[in-house]
């Protein structure tokens, strides 16, 4: 039901040992306490690999954007200038942050850290794999729904406490352009549920095999648009690419964070790529089968085949890095496509942006919800691949 | 030990201070605040008896239907605030004495 | 044992944020607060079983109802004190002497008015072995989709209701 | 007495508690070591340049308010469905799923039509295409 990582790591033989060691030492059953350090310890890990990713994220925006435009990206900080965002990152630490005179302090400090807290509450749903998944809360996707729109209400007070007319404008626009795009999404995400018959990550992408024809995306046609329509409305979501309206340099001045300076810019800007990679991780697990391997090694019992006498803990985990590097694999290629989307798309204009969203992508997202639906009706949920070979060969098979 | 009056004095408090908000405040807006806030504590009141007294889940879709409904109540109260400040050039509660708009 | 800490954390969350909603005299730090209670109150769902119900309540209050509401803040000319047609600054009353003892006086009432009513069931209520209760989404829609299904399509008519009754009203264009 | 595994939740909180800490730990250590000497000058707003005029707490037009208002009708429509999406594809192996479908196409056909009046009525268009009439629309 709700499996989580503890789950998992318990059924590894140290996990016993440790237990009943504690619980000796300190005399009452320390289970509870065991689990707790043990989820520290995981989220302690992911917080820092996300911190580092989206670190690298900026790295690897100017390194690809570089390359697109024939030019060498960053390469002074360290090899390849691998370190640059640390420099970045320490840069920020030490610059001046200003507060605006007549801006509203206490609402200042906390727009970032809404942002913040909205993009970290999401990092324990993310699917990375069978057993690392922080959690598997079976709400999965709803709570991951509603803990993004946080951030829409963190860069409306961004741009609303700091009290210049450019940033009002942008936190304005940005909140309502990360509202208005949340509705083709949670439509999508919709479709995919009833595709799978849950909203657990974990059995989503369960119902996804490891082989592209197996995935959601090519399960039927109308998860085949709905893979885009999620898609746009992502990028939209994270402001990112040619709907980075609120923050776009040239009209709004860098929008809602005009006035943020120093670390509480950083924030932002830290939340803004971790989001791109939650958001990827999303499209990937929803519709690109997740952390699902080819040939199901990722169940790591081909290890347990080639030599009997493994441990069978060992067996899993060597599965379930092999689960993680199929889910990295797949969201980063996604985390390249947006950056590659961002350098080569024009902005869209305030009214463009809006009417594709409710004129184009709100009616098409309502279409595959109620094509999904009647599909599974009418299919009993088999994807177009089965219709067509296997039932085909079964046909086949009955002639003869 | 939590148990069921523990939930009911907080749905208690969250009442008191929703009443407190329409009473005291003069902004409209405001006063919606104070009904959301009511309504948040009758929807707890509901998913505590649900876990404590029976199990069924009746009072989880009664609770699903209040915040259904709260939503809907929000939307056409603001809109009409709105309106009523595009006239009034103010959202005061003394001034909305007419009842002709 | 982390249940305590989890029903601490959330009735703290949720007390705290709405007195703060009460007493707050900027009505945006109002909204804040009650984003505060909000998540309290969400918190509070998830220790009582009810996870569904915390997810929809952060959706729809948090997600939608705040962001409603800050919209309608900036549109009825933000949070700058009120200066009615004869140019009196009615400087909000909140915070007073005079609200803190209306205020004082009421929860006396009440809470007499409650303790009265509850004093029967918690003299009644013997905290039994509680029985194992976990709810998920499947049994909520189950439910929806079986027994309740004339509530689940009269709440769509609602909304609809809601949608184009909101709209209409905030078309700026209509002259009287 | 916990029947149900709340330790589901100690992940979120544990994050949560890293997004404080993260906040308050790095404004912290930038008051320590960070300049700050806050001249008039850089506290003004940056307005390119010119001297900031007016408090920017001009009210907007009020397709803001209508965008909100109809992304909450399907946020509240998307919260009904969820549970209902999720049990579906259970129904349709049972066999009954056409009483179901029927339901839930009728929930989706009646809130679209919400979409569709406020589409033809132009509420859902960024710039008005009728002239905002006579009121002052500041």
């Amino acid at each position: 039901m709700n499996s989580t990582v503890v789950s998992y790591l318990s059924q590894a033989p140290g996990y016993g040992f440790l237990t009943s060691k504690l619980s000796e030492v300190l005399g009452f059953d320390a289970t509870g306490i065991v689990n707790f350090l043990i989820f520290f310890i995981v989220t302690l890990v992911m917080v820092n690999i996300m911190a580092a990713i989206g670190g690298l994220g900026t790295y690897a925006e100017r390194k690809i954007s570089a390359d697109l435009q024939m030019r060498q990206g960053p390469n002074r900080v360290g090899p390849f200038g691998i370190l640059q965002f640390l420099a970045d990152g320490v840069k920020m630490i030490l610059k001046e942050d200003i507060i605006p005179r007549q801006a509203d302090k206490f609402m200042f400090h906390l727009a970032p850290f809404l942002c913040l807290v909205g993009v970290f509450m999401t990092l324990a749903v993310l699917p990375f794999s069978s057993g690392l998944a922080l959690t598997n809360l079976n709400i999965g996707v709803f709570y991951l729904l509603g803990v993004s729109s946080l951030v829409g209400v963190g860069i409306f007070l961004g741009g609303y406490s700091s009290n210049s007319k450019w940033s009002m404008l942008g936190g304005m626009r940005g909140a309502s352009q990360i509202v208005s795009y949340e509705v083709p999404v949670t439509l999508t995400i919709l479709s995919v549920v009833l595709m799978a018959g849950s909203l657990s990550f974990d059995v989503i992408t369960e119902a996804q095999g490891g082989f592209p024809h197996e995935w959601f995306i090519l399960h039927n046609p109308f998860t085949f648009i709905g893979f885009f329509v999620l898609f746009i409305g992502a990028l939209a979501e994270t402001n990112r690419a040619p709907f980075d309206l609120p923050e776009a340099e040239s009209e709004l001045v860098s929008g809602y964070h005009t006035e943020y300076s120093g670390m509480r810019f950083g924030f932002f800007a830290l939340a803004e790529y971790i989001e791109v990679f939650v958001v990827c991780g999303v499209c990937a697990a929803l519709f690109l089968g997740g952390y699902k391997v080819p040939f199901n090694l990722g169940t790591g019992d081909f290890l347990v085949k080639a030599f009997p006498a493994i441990e069978p803990m060992l067996a899993k985990q060597v599965g379930n890095f092999l689960q993680l590097g199929a889910f990295v694999t797949k969201t980063l290629a996604l985390y390249y496509v947006v950056i590659w989307i961002r350098w080569t798309l024009p902005r869209l204009r305030v009214d463009h942006l809006m009417v594709l969203c409710w004129k184009y992508l709100t009616p098409i997202a309502l279409f595959n919800l109620v094509g999904c639906a009647v599909w599974l009706y009418a299919f009993e949920g088999k994807s177009i691949w089965y219709l067509i070979f296997k039932s085909g060969a079964a046909a086949a098979g009955a002639h003869h | 030990m939590i148990s069921l009056p523990s939930y009911l004095i907080i749905s208690f408090c969250l009442f008191i201070a929703g009443l407190t908000v329409m009473i005291a405040r003069k902004n409209i807006i405001a006063m919606l605040l104070g009904i959301e806030l009511i309504l948040n504590a009758a929807a707890l009141n509901f998913a505590a008896y649900t876990r404590f007294i029976n199990q069924n889940l009746d009072g989880h879709l009664m609770s699903l239907f209040i915040i259904v409904i709260a939503a809907a109540e929000a939307a056409v109260g603001l809109a009409i605030v709105i309106r009523f400040f595009q006239i009034k050039e103010s959202i005061h509660i003394d001034d909305a004495t007419e009842l002709q708009s | 044992m982390f249940l305590n800490i989890m029903f601490l954390l959330a009735a703290g969350a949720t007390i705290g944020g709405s007195f703060l909603t009460a007493t707050s005299k900027n009505l945006m730090h109002a909204c804040i607060y009650l984003l505060l209670t909000l998540f309290g109150v969400s918190g509070l769902y998830a220790t009582l079983g009810a996870d569904f119900l915390a997810a929809t309540q952060l959706v729809v209050y948090a997600g939608g109802v705040v962001i409603l509401m800050l919209f309608a803040i900036m549109l009825t000319g933000g949070v700058r004190e009120f200066v009615n047609k004869f140019g009196i600054d009615k400087v909000a009353s909140m915070g007073t002497v005079k609200t803190y003892s209306i205020a004082g006086f009421m929860v006396v009432i009440m809470s007499f008015v409650i303790m009265k009513i509850l004093a029967p069931i918690f003299k009644s209520y013997a905290p039994g072995e509680l029985p194992g209760f976990s709810t998920t989404v499947e049994k909520i829609g189950t439910l929806l989709i079986t027994d309740h299904v004339l509530a689940f399509e009269i709440s769509s008519i609602l909304l609809l209701g809601a949608l184009v009754g909101a709209a209409v009203i905030s078309r700026p264009g209509r002259t009287r | 007495m916990s029947s149900h595994n709340l330790d589901v939740y100690m992940p979120v909180l544990i994050l949560m508690a890293f997004a404080i800490i993260m906040v308050i730990g790095a404004l912290l250590v930038g008051k320590l070591i960070r300049p700050s000497n806050p001249t008039d000058l850089k506290l003004t707003p940056y307005e390119c340049g010119e001297e900031p005029i007016g408090s920017a707490w001009s009210n907007f037009n009020v397709r803001f308010y209508v965008i909100a208002l109809v992304f909450l009708i399907f946020d509240v429509e998307g919260a009904l469905m969820f549970p209902v999406a999720a049990v579906f594809k259970k129904f349709v192996e049972i066999g009954e799923g056409g009483a179901v479908l029927a339901s839930f196409l009728l929930f989706i056909v009646v809130l679209s039509l919400g979409v569709v009046y406020c589409w033809k009525k132009g509420d859902l268009d960024w710039v008005k295409s009728y002239q905002v009439s006579g009121k002052k629309d500041k």
